[in-house]
C-alpha cells in the first residue's frame, strides 16, 4: 500500500519537475538545460525574501516564481536569440548557464541546514495505514492542478493556441502573425515559472542545496525522454514509470539504487527507442 | 535492349509502407531482369521516392519483401544494400558542398565494395575520381572537377551525383528524378550516357517526370498512383490505359519537388 | 597547428605566471596556517571560523613563541570544493598543492572534508612535509593507510574523533534505552559512504550482540530525497528506534522532515546534522522533539554546563559571528587544533616539520573537546570516561523545558548529563 | 556616414598565396612562414617544463590533459557526434589503469598503454548502441553515462567505491609525467590533423554533414563511427590513465562534470574543427582557471561564462581569428 501511495507521490514530484521543461521543449524546441538551476535558484530566492526581507512565504513564493520567469525570459533574448535553430548550441548554452547559476549559488554559500522552506501545513494523516504529511498532499494537488491547468491553458486561451501553432509549425505560425521570438521567450518564461512553482511545493519537503539543481535536471530529462520529449501524455506516463520504478527499486533491491533508475532509463530508452513511449518524433526511428 | 539472363535481378513483393496511418506505398510488386531499363512514373506524391527509399533501405517497409539477386534485402541497412551493388541518386542531390567535386567520389571509392571489385586493394583514389568525372563529361583539364561543389551550377551537381553513384560500380542503378532541374541541353548530353551504361549491361530504374525522354530509353514502365501500382508494361501500353490517363490528366506539370521528402 | 598561434597561448601562460603574486614577504614573518577545506559545507565553514577565532586569540596575546621570537599567526585558505559530491578529487588536490607550494604554510589545519580527498591528499602532504592536523574527515581509511607507512605519513594527525568512538557512545546509549526503557526493535539507515557505513555498522553489530531485534540495515545514496520506503518499513515492522548516520545536510534534512511528518513512532538516534543543529527547530519544526543525536566532540555547537570550556568557546564564537555554529560536529576540534599546534611550536622552538611532528606527537593538551593526546596512529584519543583523561563526546536529546521551549539537553555520558532521556508519550509502555 | 563610404577589405598576404599551393617553396622566408607556426609552439611547449616551478608544471600537465580531452571532443564532433561526456573517456581510462595497477600490480609501462587501448574499445562498445542518435540526443546520452557510471561505482562499491583506489604507482620522475603529457598531447594534435586531412577523415566529416549520402556510397557508417569513438576514446583514456598515475589515485570523481564541460569550453573558445583551436583553447583556459583559483568555486561559473560568450559572440573561435591575422591583412578602403 505504501508502495502505491509513495510511488504516486514520487511520480507526481517527478511530473512537477518535468512539466516546465516539457512545456518549453514542446513549444519552442528548446531543451532548457538550465531548468534544474532555475528550480533551485527560485527556492533560494524565496528563502532570501523570507529571511532577509522578512516577507511571508506565500509572497516570497510568488516573487520567486516571477523572478524565475523573468530570468527565463531574459535567457531567451540574451543567450538564445542568436542561436535559434542550432539545438546543440542551445543545449550547451543553457546547460552552461545552469551550471554557472548553480556554481554561483554554491560559491555564495547557499548550502547547509539553515536553507529550508517552510511547509504550508504541518503534520500529516494516516490513510490505509500509511502516514502521509499534508505537504505531500499539497504536492499531489498541485501536480494534478498544474497538468490539468496547463492543458486548459494550451487548448483554450489565445496565447496557448499560439503556443500550439508554433509547436506544430513554426513557419506557418509566423505566416499567420505569431511572432516566434516572442512566443519562444514566453515559452522559456513559462517553463521557468513552472520550475519555480514546483520548487515552492516540493522543496519544503527537505532542505535546499544547489546540487539539487543537477538532480532535477536529470529527473526532468529522464521523464521527458522516457515519455517522449514533447508529449503531455508521455510525460505523465514517464513520471509514473520512473516514479514507481524508483520506489520499487528502493523497496526490493536497495535504497541506493533509486538514483540509478532515471539515469539507466535515459540511457536505455535512448539506445532502444529514442522517441520515447509516446513521442511524436517517430522519424527518429524511421531514420536508420 | 535487354540482355540475355532471365533470372530477375530485383524482385519486389507486395511492398507496403505507411507513415503514421498514411499509406505511401501499398502492395507494390514487380520484377526486374538483369540489364533491363525500367521507368517508374506517377503524379507527385504517388510514392515513387518512397519506393526507392524502401528498396535502398533508407525507409523500413511495413510489409512485403525486396529480393536482390535472389537474396532478401528487406530492411537491411542502406550501406549494406549499396555494398551488394544497388546505387542510387537523390532527388535533392546530397553532395558535400565544401569539398572539391572530385573529392565527393572518394567516399564510394573508399567502400569495401570497390575494394573487393578491385581485387582487394584501393587504387589511386584521386586519379580514379577524376577519371570517373571525365567519363561523365567533366573535362579533366578544365577547372571543374577541382572546384568546390558549392560553386558549381545545378546541372553539374546532378551529374556529379550520378558519377558518385557510378563510382560504386553498381549492378543496379536507381535514378530518382535525375533530370529535374536540368536544362534541355544538359538532359540531352546526359541521356546518351545513361543509355550507354544500360547497353553495357547495367540494370537501371529511372524515376522521371519528363515522360518524353523517359519513354525514349526505357524498356518497361511502371505507373504508381496513391502508392498503388496502377499499370505496368511498355510505354505505349501503359499510356493507353484509362486509369493512367486519369491520373495524369492535367497533372503532368513539373512541380518542384517538396523538400524533405528525399 | 597550421596557423601557428599556440605561441599566443604560451604567451598567455607566461603572463598569467607573472600576474600571480609572489607571496608576501613581511618583516615580522608570521607563522602561516593553511586551511585547505571545502567551504561549501557547514563543517568547513564553521571550522574555518573556529580556526580564525583561535588565531585571533593567540595573536591578541602576541602570537606564538618560536625559539626566542614571538611571531603572529596567519591563516590562508584554499577552497578545495571537496564537499560537493561531484568535484574531481584531482581538482581538490590541485588546490591543496597550490596552497602548499604557493603560500608555503608551516602547518595545515582542518584539511579535507571528503574521506577520499583526505586519503588521496595524504601522499601530497607527506611529500611536502607539512604537518597537518585534520579535523573533519573521519574515515577509518586514514588509520589503514597510515599504518602502511607510518614514517612517510608521520606528518598527518587527526585531532577529532573517529567512527569507533562515536559508535561507542551511541551503543552505550542503546544499552540504556534497552535496559532502562525497554526498547527492543531497531532499524538502521546510513548514508552510503564508507565512514557512515562503518559507523552504523558498529551500532548494528552491537545491537545484534546485545539482543535487539533488528529489522533492517539500509544504505541510502548521499543525495537521496525520499525516505518513505525506510520510514514505512520502520513503521510497519514496529521499530522502537531508528538509528541513523548521515552527514550530508540534503538527505538528512529530507529525512528529518519526513520522519516528523510521517509520525513514525520510533525514537530517532544517531548523527543527523539537521536534527542536531541549533537550527533544527526552525528547519524541521516541533517534530524534532525527542530526537537524540551525538555531538562529536563536545563543544562543537552545544554549550555544556559541566564543561566550562565549551561554554567559553561557544560564547566567543557566538559573539564574533552572531550565532552558534551550524553543524554539531568537529568545530571545537578545529579550535583546539590551532592551540595544539601553537603549543607544539613553542615546545619545539622551531618550525622545522620533523621537529614539529616530534613535538606534536608528545601533545598533551586540555582543550574544549577534552584532553587531547595522540596515539601511535596519530589520532587523538577519545573515550567515554573522563574529559580529564581523553577527549569526549556527548549525546543529547531535544526536550521541552518548563516554558515549553525546545532545547537540547545532554543526556549521556553521566558526567555531562543535565537531564534524563525522555520517551515520547506515544511510546510509553 | 563614414562607415558607409568605407569598407574593410581582407587580402591574403602574398607569401600565403605563393606557399599555399606551390609546394616547392622558394625562399627560407617562405619556409619559415610555413613552419614557424608549427615548430615554435611545439618547441616552447617542450622547453617550458624546464623553466617552470613544480606547481606550474602541474598546471601544464593539467592543460595537456584537458587539451587531450578537448582534442578528443573535436575529433568526435568532426564526425557528427557531439558529446557532453568526455569524462566518460577520462574516467574509463583512469579506472582501467588504476584497477590494473591496484589489483594486479602492473607497472605504469603496461597500465597506460593497456588503459589507452582498452579504454578506447570500451568507449566504442558503450556508445555503439547510441551511435545512430545525433545531435542533442547523443549529447544527452553522453552526459548521462558518466553520471550513471559514477552512481554505479558509488552504489555497488566496486573499485573502492566512494573512496577510490589510492597509493597507486607513480612516475619515477616528475618530468617523465610532464613530458608524457606534453608528447601525448602533441602527438594527438598532429595525428588528428593528419587523419582528418586524409581520405579517412574526409569520410568522417562527410558522415557529419550527410550520413545518408555516405551510406548510399556503400560505407558502413556505424563501423566508421565506432572507429572514431575508439580513437577519441583512446585519447581520453590516455589522459585519464596519465592522471591516475600522476596523482596515484583514482576515484569516482573522474566521471565528474568538470571533465566534460571544460573541454567543450576549450573547443568553443579556440574554435571547433581544426584541433589547433581545441589545443589553443585548453592552453588558454586551464592556466587561466589556475590563475583564478583564489576565487574558489566561482571558477566554474567563469568557465561557463567563457563558454557562453564564445559560443554566442565568437562562433568560429579564437584560432580562426589568429589564423586570419597571420595570413591576411586588412585595410580600409573607400567604396567607389
Amino acid at each position: 500500500m505504501s508502495l502505491l501511495i509513495y510511488g504516486l507521490i514520487n511520480s507526481v514530484i517527478l511530473a512537477l519537475y518535468t512539466v516546465g521543461f516539457s512545456l518549453t521543449y514542446g513549444i519552442s524546441g528548446i531543451a532548457n538545460f538550465a531548468h534544474g538551476a532555475l528550480y533551485i535558484l527560485s527556492g533560494f530566492a524565496a528563502w532570501t525574501f523570507m529571511n532577509a526581507a522578512g516577507l511571508p512565504f506565500w509572497l516570497s513564493g510568488i516573487l520567486a516564481v516571477l523572478i524565475s520567469a523573468i530570468i527565463g525570459f531574459v535567457f531567451y533574448w540574451v543567450l538564445l536569440l542568436r542561436l535559434r535553430g542550432i539545438p546543440l548550441a542551445e543545449l550547451i548554452v543553457t546547460f552552461a548557464a545552469g551550471v554557472a547559476i548553480l556554481e554561483l549559488l554554491t560559491w555564495k554559500g547557499f548550502y547547509g541546514i539553515r536553507y529550508s522552506l517552510p511547509v504550508l501545513v504541518r503534520g500529516g494523516v494516516e490513510i490505509f495505514g500509511v502516514g502521509i504529511d499534508y505537504q505531500r498532499f499539497i504536492v499531489l494537488a498541485c501536480g494534478v492542478f498544474l497538468v490539468v491547468g496547463l492543458w486548459l491553458f494550451v487548448h483554450h486561451t489565445r496565447i496557448g493556441l499560439a503556443f500550439r501553432a508554433m509547436a506544430q509549425n513554426e513557419r506557418t505560425a509566423l505566416s499567420i502573425g505569431i511572432e516566434s521570438d516572442w512566443i519562444g521567450s514566453l515559452s522559456l518564461a513559462f517553463g521557468a515559472a513552472l520550475a519555480a512553482v514546483a520548487a515552492m511545493v516540493v522543496l519544503p519537503l527537505g532542505v535546499m542545496e544547489s546540487t539539487i539543481g543537477y538532480e532535477v535536471l536529470i529527473y526532468a530529462l529522464a521523464v521527458a525522454i522516457v515519455g517522449g520529449l514533447e508529449s503531455t501524455l508521455g510525460m505523465i506516463a514517464g513520471s509514473f514509470l520512473i516514479g514507481y520504478g524508483q520506489i520499487a527499486a528502493a523497496r526490493y533491491i536497495g535504497a541506493k539504487w533509486m538514483i540509478i533508475v532515471p539515469l539507466a532509463a535515459i540511457v536505455f530508452v535512448l539506445a532502444v527507442r529514442p522517441s520515447g513511449l509516446f513521442g511524436k518524433f517517430k522519424e527518429l526511428e524511421e531514420r536508420v | 535492349m535487354t540482355t540475355s539472363s532471365n533470372e530477375p535481378i530485383l524482385r519486389v513483393e507486395r511492398l507496403k509502407k505507411n507513415f503514421g496511418g498514411v499509406l505511401a506505398v501499398y502492395d507494390v510488386s514487380f520484377e526486374l531482369k538483369r540489364g533491363e531499363f525500367l521507368g517508374i512514373i506517377g503524379p507527385n506524391g504517388s510514392g515513387k521516392t518512397t519506393l526507392v527509399n524502401l528498396i535502398t533501405g533508407f525507409v523500413r517497409p511495413s510489409g512485403g519483401r525486396v529480393l536482390f539477386k535472389g537474396k532478401n534485402i528487406t530492411g537491411k541497412m542502406p550501406y549494406k544494400i549499396a555494398d551488394l551493388g544497388i546505387a542510387r541518386t537523390f532527388q535533392m542531390v546530397r553532395l558535400f558542398y565544401n569539398l572539391p567535386a572530385y573529392k565527393n567520389l572518394i567516399i564510394p571509392l573508399c567502400s569495401s565494395r570497390v575494394r573487393r571489385m578491385r581485387g582487394g586493394k584501393y587504387g589511386e583514389k584521386d586519379d580514379e575520381a577524376v577519371d570517373l568525372l571525365d567519363d561523365m563529361g567533366f573535362e579533366r583539364d578544365s577547372y571543374v572537377p577541382y572546384k568546390q561543389v558549392g560553386t558549381l551550377p545545378h546541372g553539374y551537381l546532378k551529374r556529379l551525383d550520378l558519377a558518385r553513384a557510378m563510382a560504386l560500380r553498381p549492378e543496379l542503378l536507381i535514378l530518382d528524378e535525375l533530370f529535374s532541374g536540368m536544362s534541355m541541353s544538359e538532359v540531352a548530353s546526359t541521356l546518351p550516357l545513361i543509355e550507354k551504361f544500360n547497353r553495357e549491361g547495367l540494370t537501371i530504374i529511372m524515376i522521371e517526370h519528363r515522360l518524353k525522354e523517359l519513354f525514349r530509353v526505357v524498356d518497361r514502365v511502371l505507373v504508381l498512383n496513391f502508392g498503388e501500382k496502377i499499370a505496368e508494361g511498355t510505354p505505349d501500353e501503359v499510356m493507353a490505359e484509362d486509369e493512367v490517363k486519369k491520373a495524369y490528366l492535367g497533372i503532368d506539370v513539373e512541380i518542384p519537388p517538396d523538400p524533405g521528402t528525399a | 597547428m597550421k596557423k601557428g598561434t599556440i605561441l599566443f597561448s604560451i604567451a598567455v601562460l607566461i603572463t598569467t605566471l607573472l600576474i600571480i603574486p609572489a607571496g608576501p614577504a613581511g618583516a615580522a614573518k608570521p607563522i602561516v596556517i593553511g586551511v585547505p577545506t571545502s567551504l561549501y559545507t557547514p563543517f568547513g565553514r564553521d571550522g574555518l571560523k573556529a580556526v580564525k577565532l583561535a588565531v585571533e586569540e593567540l595573536n591578541a596575546k602576541g602570537g606564538v613563541k618560536v625559539g626566542s621570537e614571538k611571531r603572529p599567526l596567519k591563516v590562508v585558505v584554499a577552497d578545495t570544493r571537496g564537499g560537493e559530491p561531484s568535484t574531481p578529487v584531482h581538482d581538490a588536490l590541485m588546490a591543496y598543492e597550490r596552497l602548499i607550494t604557493k603560500e608555503k604554510p608551516d602547518a595545515i589545519v582542518i584539511g579535507a572534508f571528503r574521506s577520499e580527498v583526505l586519503i588521496a591528499s595524504m601522499d601530497l602532504v607527506s611529500k611536502y612535509k607539512v604537518p597537518q592536523l585534520g579535523t573533519i574527515a573521519q574515515s577509518p581509511g586514514f588509520q589503514k593507510k597510515f599504518m602502511k607507512d607510518p614514517k612517510k605519513y608521520k606528518y598527518l594527525f587527526r585531532v577529532t574523533t573517529d567512527a569507533l568512538v562515536d559508535a561507542t557512545y551511541l551503543n552505550n546509549t542503546l544499552d540504556i534505552l534497552k535496559n532502562k526503557y525497554g526498547l527492543k526493535t531497531a532499524y538502521f539507515i546510513y548514508q552510503d559512504t564508507l565512514w557512515a557505513k562503518a559507523f552504523s555498522g558498529l551500532m548494528s553489530k552491537h545491537c545484534k550482540k546485545t539482543g535487539w531485534k533488528q529489522i533492517g540495515f539500509d544504505g541510502y545514496a548521499a543525495g537521496a530525497t525520499d525516505f518513505s520506503p525506510a520510514l514505512t518499513k520502520a513503521k510497519d515492522e514496529k521499530a522502537d528506534l531508528i538509528g541513523m548516520v548521515w552527514d550530508v545536510p540534503l538527505g538528512a534534512g529530507v529525512f528529518a522532515k519526513q520522519y516528523a511528518a510521517m509520525k513514525v513512532p520510533a525514537l530517532l538516534i544517531g548523527f543527523i546534522p539537521p536534527m542536531a543543529s541549533p537550527m533544527a527547530v526552525k528547519t524541521v519544526g516541533p517534530g524534532v522533539e525527542y530526537a537524540m543525536s551525538i555531538e562529536f566532540p563536545v563543544g562543537a555547537s552545544l554549550p555544556l554546563k559541566k564543561l566550562p570550556k565549551t561554554v567559553d568557546f561557544l560564547s566567543k564564537f557566538k559573539k564574533k559571528y552572531g550565532s552558534l555554529p551550524e553543524a554539531a560536529a568537529v568545530n571545537s576540534s578545529a579550535y583546539d587544533a590551532v592551540f595544539i599546534l601553537a603549543e607544539a611550536i613553542e615546545r619545539a622552538g622551531t618550525l622545522d616539520p620533523d621537529k614539529l611532528v616530534a613535538a606534536l606527537e608528545k601533545t598533551d593538551y586540555k582543550g574544549v573537546s577534552g584532553r587531547i593526546r595522540f596515539n601511535k596512529q596519530h589520532i587523538a584519543v577519545f573515550g567515554t570516561k573522563d574529559p580529564n583523561e581523553t577527549g569526549v563526546c556527548v549525546i543529547f536529546q531535544w526536550q521541552k523545558d518548563a516554558s515549553g521551549k525546545l532545547r537540547r539537553v545532554p543526556v549521556y555520558p553521566d558526567f555531562l548529563a543535565e537531564g534524563k532521556i525522555q520517551l515520547p508519550p506515544w511510546m510509553k509502555k | 556616414m563614414a562607415e558607409r563610404d568605407f569598407r574593410k577589405k581582407r587580402l591574403d598576404r602574398g607569401i600565403k598565396a605563393r606557399s599555399d599551393t606551390i609546394f616547392a617553396v622558394a625562399s627560407t622566408k617562405e619556409i619559415l612562414y610555413l613552419l614557424a607556426p608549427r615548430f615554435v609552439p611545439v618547441a616552447i611547449l617542450l622547453l617550458l617544463p624546464l623553466f617552470l616551478e613544480s606547481y606550474w608544471n602541474k598546471v601544464l600537465v593539467y592543460a595537456c590533459i584537458y587539451g587531450l580531452l578537448a582534442l578528443s571532443w573535436d575529433f568526435l564532433a568532426s564526425c557528427g557526434l557531439f558529446s557532453l561526456g568526455q569524462s566518460l573517456f577520462f574516467g574509463l581510462g583512469a579506472y582501467i589503469a588504476g584497477a590494473l595497477n591496484y589489483y594486479f600490480h602492473l607497472p605504469t609501462v603496461v597500465t597506460i598503454p593497456v588503459a589507452t587501448l582498452a579504454g578506447g574499445v570500451l568507449c566504442a562498445a558503450l556508445l555503439s548502441p547510441v551511435m545512430r542518435l545525433r545531435g542533442v540526443y547523443f549529447a544527452m546520452v553522453t552526459l548521462m553515462l558518466p553520471l550513471l557510471l559514477m552512481k554505479v561505482v558509488e552504489t555497488t562499491g566496486v573499485f573502492g567505491g566512494t573512496h577510490g583506489l589510492s597509493s597507486l604507482a607513480g612516475f619515477p620522475h616528475e618530468m617523465l609525467a610532464i613530458y608524457l603529457a606534453i608528447i601525448g598531447f602533441l602527438v594527438c594534435l598532429f595525428l588528428f590533423r593528419r587523419i582528418m586531412n586524409a581520405d579517412y577523415g574526409l569520410i568522417l566529416r562527410a558522415i557529419r554533414d550527410d550520413d545518408r549520402s555516405v551510406m548510399s556510397g556503400g560505407i558502413n557508417i556505424y563501423w566508421r563511427k565506432s572507429q572514431a569513438l575508439f580513437i577519441a576514446g583512446a585519447a581520453g583514456s590516455f589522459a585519464g590513465a596519465l592522471m591516475t598515475h600522476h596523482y596515484q589515485f583514482v576515484g569516482m570523481s573522474t566521471f565528474a562534470l568538470d571533465y566534460s564541460i571544460l573541454p567543450v569550453a576549450a573547443v568553443a573558445l579556440g574554435g571547433p574543427g581544426t584541433f589547433a583551436g581545441a589545443a589553443l583553447g585548453s592552453m588558454i583556459l586551464v592556466p587561466l582557471s589556475e590563475a583564478l583559483r583564489a576565487l574558489g568555486g566561482l571558477r566554474i561559473a567563469i568557465y561557463c561564462g567563457i563558454l557562453i560568450v564564445s559560443i554566442i559572440l565568437l562562433p568560429e573561435g579564437f584560432f580562426h581569428y589568429l589564423a586570419r591575422k597571420y595570413h591576411q591583412f586588412e585595410r580600409i578602403e573607400k567604396i567607389k
